[in-house]
């Protein structure tokens, strides 16, 4: 289905430009992460590709057609999104949603939670976890369905530093198995562990785009350059 | 000023209240306000002194409202007749009857359906007079005979919708609207003649109740404009009431 | 006043004496308004989801009238009902007039428009927390209604018992096309309205206190039923 | 069937000749109802928030009774409340009975259960989600009610209108405490009763349809308004 | 009002021990951080101080009187609570509360949300923030009433790199002008930059206290250890 392509793409919203107009394309391999300061665009960007934010003017287009494409990916929001379930409900429903039968749907579901470290939360229900703990059940759903693409925002800010560690982990074996990964990130240690090339957002445009070694070794823009050391941006 | 009448839904029915109230208003200058009722409802109001008069037609019923003291007087006004109605089929002959008893007895004996007011007011008292003559107890029957336990109106909505026969006054039923496949099948028997009278309630136990307004629209509903008003009153060129009120 | 304490009085009487007469009415009541409110659930709540769920031309407009509708006056829709179900009506053949049958089309054209209002507020609030998840999963139409009727099935519950409320003290309606008649359509309501246009207003009144009684016996039921049901499910 | 035809007929000819006797009763029906509506929602609105953010001994019973008491029955009510003002009721030196002000007091305790209702399902919501903030803010009994009401303020226009509906569809209680005398208590509903009861399916029907058509204009109008604030205050 | 000592503390939620039973003061001066695993129960223990979780057993006491304590404390959220209404208006709400102007309170609101880089989104309404926006406002609502005492819960999760070196700045701040602050985070850079002493926390207990410089050089326990080097805890 990849590569994906965007043209020109806007995304508005009442009349004020959140992001674009992005020319972009994510190929159909390795890991790009998107990284620039806050309300640069990123959320927006990543809901633009994935489809959850309408295009206002321009296109984004998968290789294949869009409705092939919309079932072959998964999303993992900036802050959790609980259904009022139990985390193995939570964690089995996009197999539901596949017609798997339940038994079987939730004993997948708890081999998953186990492998997040999410193994004694099965029967507790979701929306009383703790904020890491939401962010690992959101992890879960999105890799059940083995998409393949992925897009992750921000999915790790509020682990600690061994999830961040064993997911890290995980999201390399899926990229090995073949899941390509978008994923925005403020950990600048995360990027360079794992990203093969950079979008770096700047006020709702795309500023700069690189391979990650070139980014972070030397960056294009000044933009970029005062963000990796965490300077004033102006 | 304006005073309360508590009446009858058969007596707004017939749409004599039209014609009536503005007269009064115009001959006297009181706004008569109708607040349209069950006849047992009517009465309580009556007892309780929400209405300053009213105006009924179940003779027992106000008579033991007089006797136990809630009226100062009753005063016929004037009477009309109840009729009996029916699918115009007339499955039970009811048409070739002579009396009102050997109509019931038809429609007993051919168990056609029957809708009855089943509210106790004076049109389905009559009703239950009319059986007993007739030497049947409606306790007794099956479900041929339907106690709808509603006003005139309404019951003649029951008795449309189930072609069923019906008792009612001419008044409500010549200004009836759903009359689908009825049809007026017998009337002119004494026994259905049907009075109404007007009763104001007793100053003594409701010193609020205007008794000076009520005798002067008891003065008008007795004289002569009245008279010529009510006997004039038509339907389909049909005289419905008959003026009967004697002068004082 | 003193109407009230007899009719205090009476109630109780009423219902410590079982007394037939009130067993029947009782058992006529409950029966046509449950039916009535399980017919109209099945159609108001999906029909209050899908509203939700669903942008399309005239929605705000379709809202607005469907909330006008929670006020359609029943002596209104009484009539209608009575027209369509007369025998000279479209559905006369049927023969429905004056039985239980009207008075359950009549109630369910009453409170489903009730039903839908209420359950299309629950659910848009319980839609706004769901909406990115449920998108970004692919989820067809169905699978949204279903997942938001049943997480929001608690929150439902009082949209159906508003709808039981509104029908099981209705009398306007089932007066009209029930025609309350002894021993076969005289319901509760009915027979109050009858009581009270005899002048009978202390047996009225008792009437109506074990109608109260019954819509709170009801009501706690309903509630302690879905609060065991919280504390096992979740 | 006929008589549905006449009947919009009917309507028509009523409205576009602006019948002085329509207006005079479609003034008196709003008249009453938009002043019990404000009365109820003032008692109403606040007394759902409070049910929301008070924890007290039998809190979920209360809720239960006050569901339950939305189904009150019209005519139970109009008794009650034509014993209250009735000349020879507590109330009776004020002869207030057969007035407006004696159905405003009818509708009122009515609706009230109805908005309280409604209004403490849709500000549960809405706790659900400030509850810490305004714990930790240490906010005031009253401060809590009042922020919760001002910015659930949309959502509770529905409870409005679903009080507003019921209101100006009831005729069981009106009619016993306003005695639908002409010219001077007779609303909408209490002609369509009247109508009825004579027959005149097609005038009954006509008014009817003028009824509905005053509820969906008032729904739409509310809905246009509350939309246009949304635009503006947001 | 401080030290704030936990005295056996207990945080129990339907027979469940989430956290304790916690010995702990909180003393006058320095800067705390709340280290540990997710799941440990960091925020658990901050809402157990701040008085949002009930205590079910042991003692949380202040050196003043309850009731004065809790209007001298302020509470930043995991996931920040978006009153829904304007930026400025959800910043100068707690201004409000104490019955502030509301015009003197949005103006002192303007200049706190420029302090936090949110002067630019003054009128938007708050729920449409990004996430690092929110956090930022969540921050100034927190810091405009000026608190003795400020609970932290990860404040910087999804903040870029500037900014969370400019609201260190403004935490340094506002400890220097005397207000203590109390702060979970994961993020091991900033609790070395800010921490004067740590706790830590396990399973939901305290598992070791210390002051800072001497937990990141040798933590007492084999658990803190393998935290501090990202090592699998068991
Ligand atoms: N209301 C609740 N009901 C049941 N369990 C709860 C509830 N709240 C929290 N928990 C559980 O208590 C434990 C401690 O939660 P807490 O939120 O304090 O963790 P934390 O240390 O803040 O974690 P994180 O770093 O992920 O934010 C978690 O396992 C959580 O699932
Ligand atoms: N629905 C909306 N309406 C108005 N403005 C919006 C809306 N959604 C986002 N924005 C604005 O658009 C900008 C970009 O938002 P976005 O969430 O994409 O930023 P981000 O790069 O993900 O930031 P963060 O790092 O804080 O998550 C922000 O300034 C935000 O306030
Ligand atoms: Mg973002
Ligand atoms: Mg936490
Ligand atoms: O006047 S009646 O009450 O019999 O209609």
């Amino acid at each position: 289905m990849l590569p994906l392509t965007l043209d020109g793409a806007i995304a508005r919203v009442r009349g004020k430009t959140l992001v674009g107009p992005v020319d972009l394309q994510i190929g159909a391999t390795g890991l790009t992460i998107v990284m620039g300061p806050n309300g640069s665009g990123k959320t927006t960007l990543l809901r633009l590709m994935h489809g959850l934010q309408r295009v206002s003017a321009g296109r984004v287009d998968w290789a294949v057609p869009d409705g092939v494409a919309r079932g072959r990916q998964a999303y993992v929001f900036q802050s959790p999104i609980m259904m009022r379930r139990k985390v193995v409900d939570n964690i089995a429903y996009p197999l539901a949603l596949h017609g798997v039968p339940r038994r079987q749907a939730r004993s997948t579901a708890a081999e998953w939670a186990a492998r997040f470290g999410l193994g004694d939360a099965l029967e507790r229900p979701a929306p009383y976890l703790s904020g890491g703990e939401k962010q690992k059940l959101a992890l879960a759903r999105a890799l059940i369905r083995q998409p393949e693409i992925l897009f992750l925002d921000e999915p790790c800010a509020n682990l600690d530093g061994r999830a961040i560690r064993e997911i890290e982990t995980i999201l390399q074996q899926a990229r090995a198995d073949g899941t390509r990964i978008v994923m925005a990130t403020h950990d600048m240690g995360q990027a360079r562990r794992l990203a093969t090339d950079v979008v770096f957002m700047y006020g709702g445009k795309v500023h700069e785009t690189a391979p990650a070694p070139a980014f972070f070794k030397q960056p294009a823009t000044a933009e970029a350059r005062a963000f990796i050391n965490g300077d004033i941006v102006e | 000023g304006e005073i309360r009448l508590a009446v009858t839904t058969s007596f707004q029915n017939s749409g004599l209240s039209d014609v009536l109230l503005p007269q009064i208003k115009k001959d006297i200058g009181l706004d008569v306000q109708l607040v349209v009722v069950g006849t047992g409802q009517a009465l309580k109001l009556g007892e309780a002194g929400d209405v300053d008069a009213i105006l009924v037609h179940s003779r027992k019923a106000e008579e033991a409202f007089l006797k136990a003291g809630f009226g100062t007087h009753r005063r016929e006004i004037m009477y009309n007749d109840f009729i009996l109605i029916g699918p115009s089929a007339d499955p039970a002959k009811i048409a070739a009857a002579e009396t009102a008893a050997s109509a019931l007895q038809k429609i007993a004996a051919t168990k056609a359906p029957f809708v009855s007011r089943g509210d106790d007011s004076g049109t389905h008292k009559k009703e239950l007079s009319l059986w007993q003559a007739a030497g049947l107890d409606p306790a007794t029957f099956g479900s041929w005979y339907r106690a709808a336990g509603a006003g005139m109106g309404a019951t003649l909505n029951v008795a449309s919708g189930m072609d069923a026969y019906v008792m009612a006054d001419r008044a409500s039923w010549l200004n009836f609207g759903n009359k689908g496949d009825l049809e007026l099948l017998f009337a002119g028997d004494p026994v259905l003649f049907n009075q109404y009278a007007f009763i104001p309630v007793n100053p003594q136990r409701h010193p609020h109740v205007k008794t000076e307004l009520v005798a002067q629209l008891e003065d008008w509903l007795t004289g002569e404009t009245a008279a010529k008003l009510i006997n004039g009153y038509k339907i389909n060129g049909e005289t419905l009431f008959t003026f009967n009120a004697t002068k004082p | 006043m003193n109407d009230i304490a007899q009719g205090t009085i009476e109630a109780f009487r009423l219902i410590f004496t079982l007394d037939p007469d009130l067993l029947e009415i009782v058992g006529l009541s409950l029966r046509v308004t449950v039916t009535a409110v399980l017919i109209a659930s099945l159609i108001g709540l999906p029909l209050g989801a899908w509203l939700v769920i669903n942008r399309f031309r005239f929605r705000r407009q379709t809202i607005a009238v469907l909330n006008a509708l929670m006020g359609l006056p029943p002596v209104v829709v009484g009539l209608f009902v009575y027209m369509m179900l007369s025998r000279s009506g479209p559905f006369g053949v049927f023969g429905l007039l004056f039985t239980p049958t009207a008075m359950i089309i009549a109630q369910v054209i009453i409170i489903t428009p009730l039903i839908a209002s209420i359950s299309h507020q629950t659910i848009r609030d319980l839609w706004a927390d769901y909406h990115d998840l449920l998108i970004s999963l692919n989820t067809s139409r169905w699978q949204r209604i279903t997942a938001l009727l049943w997480d929001g099935r608690r929150a439902l519950l009082t949209a159906m018992l508003a709808g039981f409320g509104r029908a099981i003290g209705e009398v306007g309606a089932i007066m009209i096309v029930g025609g309350n008649i002894d021993h076969s359509t005289r319901v509760l309501t009915t027979s109050i309205a009858l009581e009270t246009g005899k002048g009978n207003f202390a047996f009225a009144m008792g009437l109506g206190f074990v109608l109260i009684a019954l819509a709170v016996t009801i009501n706690l039921l309903m509630h302690s039923l879905s609060r065991t049901e919280r504390a096992s499910v979740w």
